[in-house]
């Protein structure tokens, strides 16, 4: 599997209504760190966003990066942007690019820090 | 001591090599037809090219990575192949516009027909960048392009009447004699050959080939902050040496020959020569400079290892595009094209490509995690942000300006 | 310097993983470039593989590079011919995507740094090719710019 | 991604059409109707006449050996085979009626004649001729001044 399977795929709740699509992978380091090289990322959790235009432009995610304008054009087009928990996925199928979320599953607000 | 000796040549090279061959024919052919009623546009093109380039220049040293490089990352690979596309095509119009300067300027001096100089011109610029060291390179070719100051020297020595030079500039208005959609059309051109792409490719790779780090900041500040404005000194000279001698006789710019007229009228025989060595520096200067833009630019995206800091065969990739995209600069012109049109045309193709450029630019500029706390402060963001509208403006109009006015006729 | 993303308050924050570094990786792996141990440029991160572990999670085992891995995200027939070429150019029915295991990476800053030489590194052969077919039949190729 | 529509994908190819067009085309388009034959001629004499201002100032210059006779060659010969070349553009653009004919009739008599005093020139500055400059000079004005009187009447 590639990363490029989720970017991109369709998000759904378990009901079957839609929340967007992967815009982004956010991954998280584990294990030991200072051995000289890296250690494993594993993918924590989905950003959902009815759209994908700008969002690798990173404004959904950080409220202090500028300039204003086009801060504010971006947010504005992913104010309905998520983030959801891997471990909230309750099926992914890859080849018809569609992720299933559970029945329980939580939205998180998309900022780093 | 030594310093001082180091800046000071930065400062100098970025003067001298400011102006390129559509800077050149632009001022002189706007001069010539339109008085100095167009030159608010020179100030806010080469305002605009300081806020940008000042921009990628300390992208490129806060973290070693150039302007397409990050382009890429940006706008991810589909829209950044696109916008690569396009970029090339206008940096590789300029490259063909540069060789052929240089040949046109060479038929100066030699009265030998420049299409026979083409493929001589062409041998030269890729032995330059085959061969010769980047620092070398930049520095002769600037520092030779300040014979261009010549023009300033004319202009001051055909004494025009100041008050009333700035009332014209500083109240511009349409000549009777020319339209307004022309008016315009040559002012978004005047603006795409002030603020041309190329300039910003190269001035971030160049940081890079010469290892600049978060130190060499301010030094790359004062070369644009310093050095941009004046070398915009030199396009205001052009066009106002030819608005005080061609204008009033009728002639307008379509041969090189003709942008030297004012320097021979005004300075004589040493001022011509003068002249002629100032065309051959800027074109030649900047033929390099377009042709390992293209080369720079081809390699960022696909990630190829660019670059005159290391050995050619340790480039191969960038060689054989540098080689190539040469090859290809010869044969167009030897199709016998007129130079000076790609110039012109160039220069507008120019303002279409501008948002290509400046809109990454301006985002990666204000990332914290690429630049720490040397993000855009808010005089850059806010001029970034009036740029970015007036660049997308230029670009959308430069299109139908032209098709309206049959091409400035 | 993208340590600087790590999220105190990112969601979901497991006991293990406290503390440990986020990536967005569209944002701050994907097309970054690479750099090899000797500071030499190697291609891009073109995309990621990814693993599914019993437990359900997703890990990211390899770095993937060149055109295989380019191709498949270029648009329409940009892409099929991306694909076809390298197929052909390889050998393989199906050469895939070139591979950098995850381990090999070193940092992660304005570029992705790798622990070994781009000699090694699989999407050389395309330079090697220019190399030996372009640039050194020209003189002076292996010298240092004067 | 594989599935997205690309929305950007055209501009490139066409732009680059577009100035391939322009710049190979040049400028012989038809005239359609007698006002766009005149608008035509109108344009031939003032780039006829901006050549001719370029000789008369280069040759003055040279009179005044303000500038080297290979230079003054060059722009010389340069304005010389630009004429040429605005005198064949017009010549080929069929006038649209019988009464353009004249109009034809007398823009092609004034291109000649500024293209012979072009012509005159280049000899005197290839011989570097100093004596007979003033003449040439002189030349050189009467036909600026002819295509310019045209150019007025025409518009």
């Amino acid at each position: 599997m590639r990363l490029t399977d989720l970017l991109g795929a369709d998000v759904v709740d378990a009901a079957g209504d839609p929340l967007g699509q992967v815009t982004d992978v956010r991954l998280a380091q584990t294990g030991p760190v200072g051995t000289g090289v890296l250690a494993r990322f594993v993918v924590e959790s989905l950003l959902v966003s009815p759209r994908h235009t700008g969002s690798l432009f990173g404004y959904e995610r950080r409220h202090d990066q500028g300039p204003a304008l086009l801060r504010a054009a971006v947010r504005l087009l992913h104010r309905r942007a998520v983030m959801v928990r891997w471990d909230a996925v309750d099926e992914w199928d890859v080849e018809a690019r569609r992720i299933t979320l559970t029945r329980d599953h939580e939205r998180h607000p998309p900022e780093v820090a | 001591m030594k310093r001082v000796l180091s800046v000071a040549l930065g400062v100098l090279t970025a003067i001298g090599g400011f102006v390129d061959v559509g800077d050149l024919v632009t001022n002189a052919l706007v001069g010539a037809r339109f008085g100095v009623s167009l030159l608010w546009v020179v100030v806010v093109g080469v305002l605009g090219i300081v806020v940008f380039a000042e921009m990628s220049g300390r992208v490129a040293a806060m973290t070693g990575r150039a302007t397409f490089d990050l382009v890429r990352e940006r706008l991810g690979p589909r829209a950044g192949l696109l916008n690569l596309a396009g970029s090339m095509a206008v940096t590789g119009l300029t490259f063909v516009a540069e060789i052929g300067g240089v040949a046109l300027a060479l038929e100066l001096v030699s009265s030998v027909n420049y299409l026979l100089l083409v493929p001589f011109t062409g041998l030269a610029v890729w032995l330059v960048l085959w061969r010769v060291r980047f620092s070398i390179l930049e520095n002769v070719f600037g520092l030779l392009g300040l014979a261009l100051l010549v023009f300033a020297v004319a202009v001051w020595r055909l004494g025009p009447d100041w008050s009333s030079l700035v009332d014209q500039a500083t109240h511009p208005s349409v000549p009777g004699s020319e339209g307004v959609p022309t008016y315009w059309y040559y002012a978004v051109a005047l603006f795409g050959a002030a603020m041309t792409p190329y300039e910003v490719f190269f001035f971030s790779s160049g940081g890079v080939e010469e290892h600049w780090t978060r130190k060499d900041l301010g030094t790359s500040r004062l070369n644009v902050l310093v050095g941009f404005p004046l070398g915009g000194v030199l396009s205001f000279a052009i066009a106002i040496s030819t608005a005080l001698v061609l204008l009033p006789a009728g002639i307008e710019v379509d041969t090189l020959g003709q942008v030297g007229l004012p320097v021979s009228e005004a300075v004589g025989r040493v001022g011509i020569a003068i002249a002629l060595l100032g065309f051959f520096a800027a074109t030649f200067g900047a033929a390099c400079e377009t042709g390992l833009s293209v080369g720079y630019s081809v390699s960022q995206y696909f990630g190829w290892q660019w670059g005159k800091y290391v050995r050619p065969r340790e480039a191969a990739l960038f060689h054989t595009v540098l080689l190539l995209s040469t090859i290809a600069g010869v044969a167009v012109l030897l199709t016998t094209v007129d130079p000076i049109k790609v110039t012109e045309y160039s220069v507008v193709f120019s303002a279409v490509a501008l948002p290509l450029t400046y809109f990454p630019i301006l985002v990666v500029a204000n990332d914290p995690d690429y630049m720490g706390e040397k993000v855009n402060g808010r005089l850059a963001n806010g001029l970034g942000q009036v740029y970015l509208v007036l660049v997308t403006l230029a670009a959308v109009a430069a299109i139908p300006l032209m098709l309206l006015t049959k091409a400035g006729q | 310097m993208s340590g600087g993303s790590a999220g105190r308050d990112a969601p979901g924050t497991a006991a293990a993983t406290a503390g440990g570094r986020r990536l967005d990786a569209a944002l701050r792996l994907l097309d970054r470039q690479l750099v090899d141990r000797d500071g030499r440029l190697c291609g891009k991160v073109d995309d990621l593989e990814l693993e599914r572990r019993d437990d359900g999670s997703l890990v990211v085992t390899a770095i993937l590079t060149g055109p295989g891995a380019l191709g498949p995200r270029l648009p329409g027939v940009l892409g099929r011919v991306t694909v076809a070429v390298w197929r052909r150019l390889h050998g393989d029915a199906e050469p895939g995507a070139s591979r950098i295991p995850f381990e090999r990476v070193a940092e992660i800053d304005s570029a992705v740094h790798l622990t070994m030489s781009r000699v090694e590194a699989p999407t050389h052969g395309l330079e090697r090719w220019a190399r030996e077919n372009v640039v050194e039949k020209l003189p002076g190729a292996g010298d240092a710019p004067d | 991604m594989g599935r997205r529509p690309v929305h950007l994908r055209r501009p490139v190819p066409v732009v680059a059409g577009v100035a391939l067009t322009l710049t190979l085309a040049g400028c012989i388009t038809p005239a359609l109707d007698d006002d766009q034959y005149n608008a035509k001629a109108v344009a031939a004499v003032e780039a006829a006449s901006s050549e001719v201002a370029t000789v008369h100032l280069v040759l003055s210059q040279r009179a005044h050996r303000k500038v080297t006779s290979p230079y003054a060659d060059e722009v010389v010969t340069s304005s010389e085979t630009a004429l040429d070349a605005i005198d064949g553009a017009f010549g080929a653009v069929q006038p649209p009626s019988p009464g353009a004919d004249r109009t034809y009739d007398e823009v092609s008599q004034v291109l000649g004649s500024a293209r012979d005093a072009v012509t005159h020139a280049r000899f005197a500055v290839r011989r570097d001729d100093d004596g007979s400059y003033p003449a040439r000079l002189a030349e050189l004005r009467s036909a600026g001044d002819d295509l310019t009187t045209l150019e007025e009447r025409l518009k």
